[in-house]
């Protein structure tokens, strides 16, 4: 019996067109649902990293359901989106992002999605001259290491809310302006304590490019083996010259980051210390994403505060 | 001297150009020369033989004349035109083991490929092709088979299969490469029989053989070929020991060999 | 499907799902429609090297301005795709590598040469590798251009359009891409474009690759082109079957690949590669003929019969030379699954003094026992094989001689009445 | 050249580089001999899966459970691969595309799938592919070298085995070799060295190091145990000449510069190789053809010199070539022009367009016709290995034969 189910065949290309025209009228058919927000009491909102999330919690406080599409300790770029990533993008009533094509591709489709349903993308609200350029007319995404230029960032967060929510709406601007005060206080502590650490010492390396809002924000030099993107490959000309750095400024730490692989800075340590220099490991920063739950880092500040007596613990410790 | 039955006098014996010229054709892979200034021709429809032993280059003459194979002296002249003129008029039977036989098409299908050329690029097989493709296989005997997977077929059958979609294209000549290699003697018979037809229906057809025995039996004229052209004519006239012994040269010394070899053994067991 | 929708088993959101399926069916269908000819041409593997390789073509596209996903970076990915295959078959025809060992050598440098290209750009350009390998299919729904009023997905749109005009591609030089496929020499020889035959599938395939890049990713266009093809080799018997039973197969790995990613929620152009491979696996076990099963199946349904006849055969010969019991082997676990099977369906009846044979039990043994006594009579004429010599061959051949064969036997050996051991050849039943 | 001493890092990095290329030439020319050049690349894609059980199983991410896992994961798509070839009718390069395809996806739904099954910390996974070249530890260096060398070790002792079964399976299962053990073995091996390769320099790296270097020595040799070695030059200087170029610029990225050195090599021995180099064949290809096409020019000169009142105009002769050169017309204008360079040929006094034979142009084209002559008669009486001299630039027959001894 050869399976050779007609004269032609060609039914199968019909049964298969037939599917797949079922599924398109399906999907006209039930695109009403998602028109208006649902309406019903709490807010649902959706953000795209684990910081951005924790500005719209800050804000939000518990009258808001927060979303969040990345979980803890992924790095965007190698972000795998599913099915159901879609569904809560679809149910949201609010999409939140952090912009600048921190999110890659996700980026064009969030423009799209702005003219269906409200989009905030706190990177691109912030004034454009103070964010740093990284050539090619793009900015480096990483703002939210400026606790002040990031709190730029909250009102219009805020204003968001309150058009969705209007019963709530002056909850949501107190808090916002709460949180902000709360960020601007943290950005004068931050600076003090990197300003105690003596100025020849005062470089922080890191494995990736993800610290330029920091080192301007609060006085410290920056450099990272990696590109901005954790995709691009770092050139052996990149870790001899700062190899080259770290012996001659005598740094005294150089640090990892949480969701980034750690073999260029162990490549680097090496390096160092077969000039003589011994470097050594300065503990793990969170760059591209916040802390897992009881990591102790869950919230902005927690993890800018880690981060910095991380620093300053590596940085500061015995020549 | 290229010692060839009809010298490579340039004007050929009857008016019109002959059917098949080939002239000075030499092929080499490389620096090695495989066929060596071949010079003959076949002026009316007959049912041609290119015997001569393994390795003497049958084959790569053959491709040569449908353009295969490039030349690196010499030419082919159908009816003293180019072959790029008369492509859709000439028929080709390829060497069985040159396909993969596990190829998803069933008979029908390969014999209507012979009527793809005339059809163009876009046009579909009509009525017309099919009922050409029927009678082809008809004349082969393998009516019954047109729905068969090709390779579910025999040795024999595959190369009626191939004999039927070269009729498919009703050309004028036919050249067949090896197609009795590995045929049991049944279907020999059968492929002899339906060459016959095609003689008797005013068409030339062009066999590469090996067999001495069955080549004496059908074919009309004959061309002994070991890498350059040994003798060509009639086959009575051309199949002669001597003929024979010059083509096969080394080759029947180490057959009679072997031979004695054999029966003296044969004698003391 | 309607069930899914209304079920609201897809959370409510339908539509997004559906229009993803969509997506997905239309473009795996683009891939296995070329990957079919692919896999009989046995280029499957130039699906992988387009895929590596388009990573240079897009990242000019995109420092020339390009935005990601829209038509200069389409048109760079196509050129880059065509370099591929133009440089493979160069190098082939310059006396160079074989087919994959060339497009091998093609590709990785073409992709190299991506990946130095992207890291030597401005930092931040936004193109890098990984978006290249990994498409996502999920969040493409969202990207809507209304027609006729029903906002549709670019990606569909763009995929559908693919899918029609290889479709009608396809079908039109249908016969001619079958031909060259099966015997380029004999198409060269009758005069057809092969050049130009090849050429056009080479551009549908780049075309097919690109167009299936934003779905799911370069990786996995290898999946969508090569398996649901090389399946419905498997399965069918005619190229065109195959085509057929190839896109049905890829719509149905989509949808099916894309609705199990939902439920375990993972990515969906991983699910549907995976759900592509058991179909593979599926049609490698079920195929007719020869395939797992059909092997399988053939080979114990042989020992079955054997081993009933043998049984059947051993009885008889009991019977005849006095009823003691047969030889030893009747303890074997078949042979008594036979002896059980037997008197199950009425062949041996239990009497007095042990098992005897019911009229029709005699009768089918008698035939076998004819057929191996007929076989030895013909060796002995013919093989000069000593008398021992000639039980071994009799006793496998009894089970394949039917009766024409008997038949024919019986007149080659004369209608002798007994075999060579003297015992007498019962007649036709 | 660099600072006299050279980085750490880059010593570092051209060590394992070098280690790395070496061991996937040689390995590398097995399986391009085997037909089986983008087993690699399977073996790269088929590590994902591994990656992500490894990490699903024990819940570990240090590099030796990964790496293991890893290693088994390759093994056992290679392995699939050779079980697709032998249980079904698909074929070689279809087989090594399903299992790309089909364990790559596994691999993405299941790294894509980690997260959202409740385990934390998965972030990273796919990264432990990504190798970046430029960043080699020490302990990668030594990894590298030492498996380098185990593979160059096995190769060196299996070698003939491992060819046999390239060149000829059939031949080495009917007398007796375990063809499919030996297949299994070099499929291990070459998993091992992917395993090893990735995380420090990266998928594509491994794969281009496994099928450019033996595809490049195979221009220079015929013979494996040279092909294998030269691979393995190549692959080493390949990697060299990567790192160096990348330590001299920030922004350059190591791998994929090796990737292209090699491909530089390869280009440069696709064109000029002596035997099997582009050019070569193009060169011994053109001057064949113009040799033959002299000769028949001549010939045809002669035959004119001999009828009529001997004179032949160029276009007579241009006629007989090109009837007999694929090359038409140019090639007849060219065999013309070279007889009148080697003044075979002169033109006649009194202004018409004729042309004759000159006494050395005569001369030459009777040694021609004999040496046609005596070539026929070798053809007909000596057999095999007589006519094995005969080539088309028609060698004077007496000198050639002279070695093998049959009559002229």
């Amino acid at each position: 019996m050869v399976f050779d189910p007609s004269k032609n065949g060609l039914w199968c290309v019909w049964a298969a067109g037939g599917i797949a025209c079922l599924a398109v009228a399906v999907a006209a058919s039930g695109c009403g649902g998602t028109a208006g927000p649902s309406g019903r009491g709490r807010p649902r909102v959706v953000a795209t990293t684990t910081v951005v999330a924790d500005l719209v919690k800050q804000v939000g406080g518990d009258r808001v359901d927060v979303d969040c599409l990345m979980a803890a300790g992924i790095d965007p770029h190698s972000y795998k989106p599913t099915p159901r990533d879609a569904d809560r993008l679809a149910g949201a009533d609010l999409v939140v992002a952090s912009g600048l094509h921190l999110e890659g591709k996700l980026a064009e489709l969030l423009e799209r999605l702005a003219r269906a349903r409200p989009v905030v993308m706190v990177g691109d609200s912030l004034p454009p001259d103070r964010l740093i350029t990284v050539g090619g007319g793009q900015h480096d995404p990483h703002v939210w290491f400026d606790a002040r230029l990031w709190s730029l960032g909250v009102a219009p967060v805020a204003e968001a809310l309150a058009r969705l929510d209007p019963p709530e709406a002056d909850e949501y601007r107190e808090r916002g302006r709460a949180y902000v005060a709360r960020l601007e206080a943290l950005d004068d502590r931050l600076g003090e304590r990197i300003a105690a650490i003596p100025a020849g010492r005062r470089v922080l390396v890191t494995a990736h490019d993800a610290f330029r809002y920091f080192g301007r924000a609060y006085g410290i030099e920056v450099v990272g083996v990696q590109g901005t993107s954790t995709e691009s490959e770092a050139g052996l000309g990149d870790i001899n010259r700062l190899v080259d750095l770290v012996v001659t400024r005598g740094i005294p730490a150089i640090f990892v980051e949480t969701s980034v692989s750690d073999r260029n800075v162990e490549a680097l340590r090496e390096g160092a210390r077969a000039r003589g220099h011994d470097v050594a490991l300065g503990g793990r920063l969170h760059s591209d994403s916040l802390g897992g739950a009881g990591s102790g880092a869950e919230t902005l500040e927690a993890a800018l505060e880690s981060n910095v007596a991380t620093i300053v613990d590596g940085l500061k410790g015995a020549p | 001297m290229n010692a060839a039955a009809s010298g490579p006098s340039p004007a050929s014996s009857s008016a019109r150009p002959p059917l098949v010229d080939f002239h000075d054709v030499t092929v080499a892979y490389g620096r090695r020369p495989v066929v060596w200034n071949v010079d003959f021709e076949i002026d009316e429809p007959c049912l041609f033989g290119i015997i001569g032993p393994n390795g003497a280059g049958k084959s790569t003459l053959l491709k040569a004349a449908l353009g295969l194979v490039p030349t690196v002296g010499g030419s082919v002249r159908f009816g003293g035109r180019p072959l790029r003129e008369v492509r859709s008029r000439v028929g080709y039977v390829p060497q069985r083991e040159t396909v993969d036989w596990d190829f998803p098409v069933n008979v029908m299908d390969v014999v209507l490929m012979g009527t793809y050329a005339r059809l163009g690029w876009f046009r579909r097989p009509g009525a017309r092709e099919r009922e050409l493709a029927r009678a082809s296989l008809d004349r082969v005997g393998l009516a019954d088979l047109a729905d068969r997977q090709i390779g579910r077929l025999s040795g024999g059958q595959q190369q009626r299969v191939f004999l039927a979609r070269a009729l498919a294209q009703e050309a004028d000549i036919y050249f067949l490469d090896e197609p009795m290699a590995g045929v049991d003697m049944r279907s020999q018979e059968g492929i002899f029989r339906v060459l016959a037809d095609l003689r008797a229906a005013g068409r030339l057809v062009i066999v590469v053989h090996h067999d001495l025995r069955t080549a004496a039996e059908w074919f009309d004229r004959v061309a002994l070929i070991d890498m350059r052209l040994v003798a060509t004519g009639p086959t009575a006239a051309v199949l002669t020991p001597e003929n024979l012994r010059r083509t096969y040269a080394g080759h029947i010394e180490v057959l009679e060999e072997l031979g004695r070899a054999v029966a003296a053994r044969g004698r003391t067991s | 499907m309607i069930l899914l929708a209304d079920g609201g088993l897809l959370g409510g959101h339908a539509d997004i799902h559906a229009w993803a399926m969509a997506t997905a069916a239309v473009v795996s269908a683009s891939c296995a429609l070329v990957g079919t000819l692919l896999v009989v041409r046995r280029m499957s593997l130039l699906g992988d090297a387009i895929g590596h390789a388009v990573l240079p073509g897009i990242a000019v596209a995109v420092l020339a301005g390009g935005r990601a996903g829209g038509p200069l970076v389409f048109v760079g990915a196509v050129m880059a795709a065509l370099v591929t295959v133009w440089l493979t078959r160069g190098l082939r025809a310059g006396g160079g590598p074989e087919e994959d060992a060339g497009a091998g050598v093609v590709f990785t440098t073409l992709f190299a040469l991506g990946v130095v290209i992207v890291s030597a750009a401005p930092p931040g350009t936004h193109i890098d590798p990984s978006c290249v390998l990994h498409g996502d299919l999920t969040f493409l729904p969202f990207d809507t251009v209304p027609v006729a009023g029903l906002p549709v997905p670019r990606a569909f749109i763009a995929g559908a359009i693919t899918f029609s005009g290889l479709l009608a591609a396809a079908v039109a030089t249908w016969k001619l891409q079958v031909f060259v496929a099966f015997d380029e020499a004999a198409a060269r020889a009758a005069g057809l474009p092969v050049a130009a035959v090849t050429f056009g599938l080479l551009v549908a395939t780049a075309l097919a690759t690109v167009a299936s890049f934003d779905a799911v990713g370069a990786v996995l266009v290898v999946a969508m082109l090569v398996v649901p093809a090389a399946a419905a080799e498997l399965l069918t018997r005619r190229l065109h079957t195959m085509a057929a039973v190839a896109v049905a197969l890829a719509v149905v790995g989509a949808c099916v690949g894309y609705l199990a990613a939902w439920r375990f929620s993972t990515s969906a152009a991983g699910m549907i590669a995976v759900v592509l491979g058991l179909e593979y696996g599926v049609a490698a076990v079920l195929a007719p003929g020869d395939g797992g099963l059909a092997r399988v199946w053939g080979r114990l349904a042989l020992a079955w019969r054997v081993a009933r006849e043998d049984r059947l055969a051993a009885v008889w010969r009991a019977e005849e030379s006095g009823g003691e019991r047969g030889p030893a082997t009747w303890r074997s676990l078949l042979e008594r699954c036979a002896g059980w099977w037997l008197r199950a369906d009425g062949s041996l009846v239990h009497t007095a003094d042990g098992w005897r044979l019911s009229p029709r039990g005699r009768r089918d043994a008698e035939m076998i026992v004819r057929s191996h006594r007929l076989w030895e009579a013909w060796l002995g004429r013919h093989a000069e094989l000593p008398l021992d010599h000639l039980h071994p061959p009799a006793e496998w051949v009894e089970h394949h001689l039917g009766a024409a064969m008997r038949q024919r036997l019986e007149a080659e050996t004369g209608g002798r009445e007994n075999d060579p051991h003297g015992r007498e050849i019962p007649p036709e039943a | 050249m660099t600072a006299p001493v050279i980085a750490y890092n880059t010593f570092v990095v051209a060590v394992g580089v070098a280690a790395v290329g070496f061991a996937a030439g040689v390995v590398g020319s097995l399986c391009v001999l085997r037909k089986r050049a983008l087993v690699g690349d399977a073996a790269a894609h088929a590590t994902l899966v591994g990656v992500a059980c490894g990490f699903l199983v024990t819940g570990r991410r240090d590099l030796a459970t990964l790496l293991a896992a890893a290693l088994v994961s390759a093994v056992a798509g290679l392995g699939a691969m050779v079980l697709l070839r032998r249980f079904t009718r698909t074929r070689d390069d279809a087989a090594i595309a399903i299992v790309i395809g089909v364990s790559f996806g596994l691999g993405i739904t299941l790294v894509s799938g980690i997260p959202a099954w409740g385990y934390a910390d998965s972030a990273g996974l796919e990264q432990f592919l990504l190798g970046h070249t430029a960043a080699l530890t020490a302990a990668d260096a030594t990894l590298l070298a030492s498996v380098a060398c185990v593979a160059a070790i096995v190769v060196a002792i299996g070698l003939k085995e491992a060819t046999l079964v390239a060149f000829d399976a059939a031949f080495a299962a009917a007398s007796g070799w375990p063809v499919a053990v030996i297949d299994y073995l070099l499929v291990a091996l070459v998993a091992v060295m992917v395993v090893a390769g990735l995380p420090a320099v990266g998928a594509v790296l491994v794969t281009a190091l496994v099928v450019i270097p033996p595809v490049a020595a195979r221009f220079w040799t015929d013979r494996v145990g040279t092909m294998l070695l030269l691979a393995g030059v190549i692959g080493l200087v390949a990697a060299l000449v990567g790192v160096a170029v990348s330590a001299m610029r920030p922004g350059l990225a190591t791998g994929p510069l090796v990737v292209l050195a090699a491909a530089a090599i390869f280009g440069v021995s696709f064109l000029i190789a002596p035997e099997r180099g582009w050019i070569a064949r193009r060169i011994r290809a053109r001057t064949l053809a113009d040799a033959w096409s002299r000769g028949l020019a001549l010939d045809a000169c002669l035959r004119a010199a001999g009828a009529g009142d001997g004179t032949f105009t160029p276009v007579d002769v241009e006629a007989a070539v090109a009837g007999d050169r694929q090359g038409g017309r140019r090639a007849g204008a060219e065999a013309f022009a070279a007889l009148v360079r080697t003044a075979a040929v002169a033109p006649v006094a009194g202004g018409r367009d004729a042309w004759r034979l000159t006494a050395a142009g005569r001369a030459l084209a009777e040694e021609r016709r004999r040496r046609l002559d005596a070539w026929a008669r070798v053809i007909e009486h000596d057999p095999d290995d007589a006519r094995e001299a005969l080539t088309i630039d028609l060698p004077a027959p007496g000198a050639v034969l002279g070695r093998t001894g049959a009559g002229s």
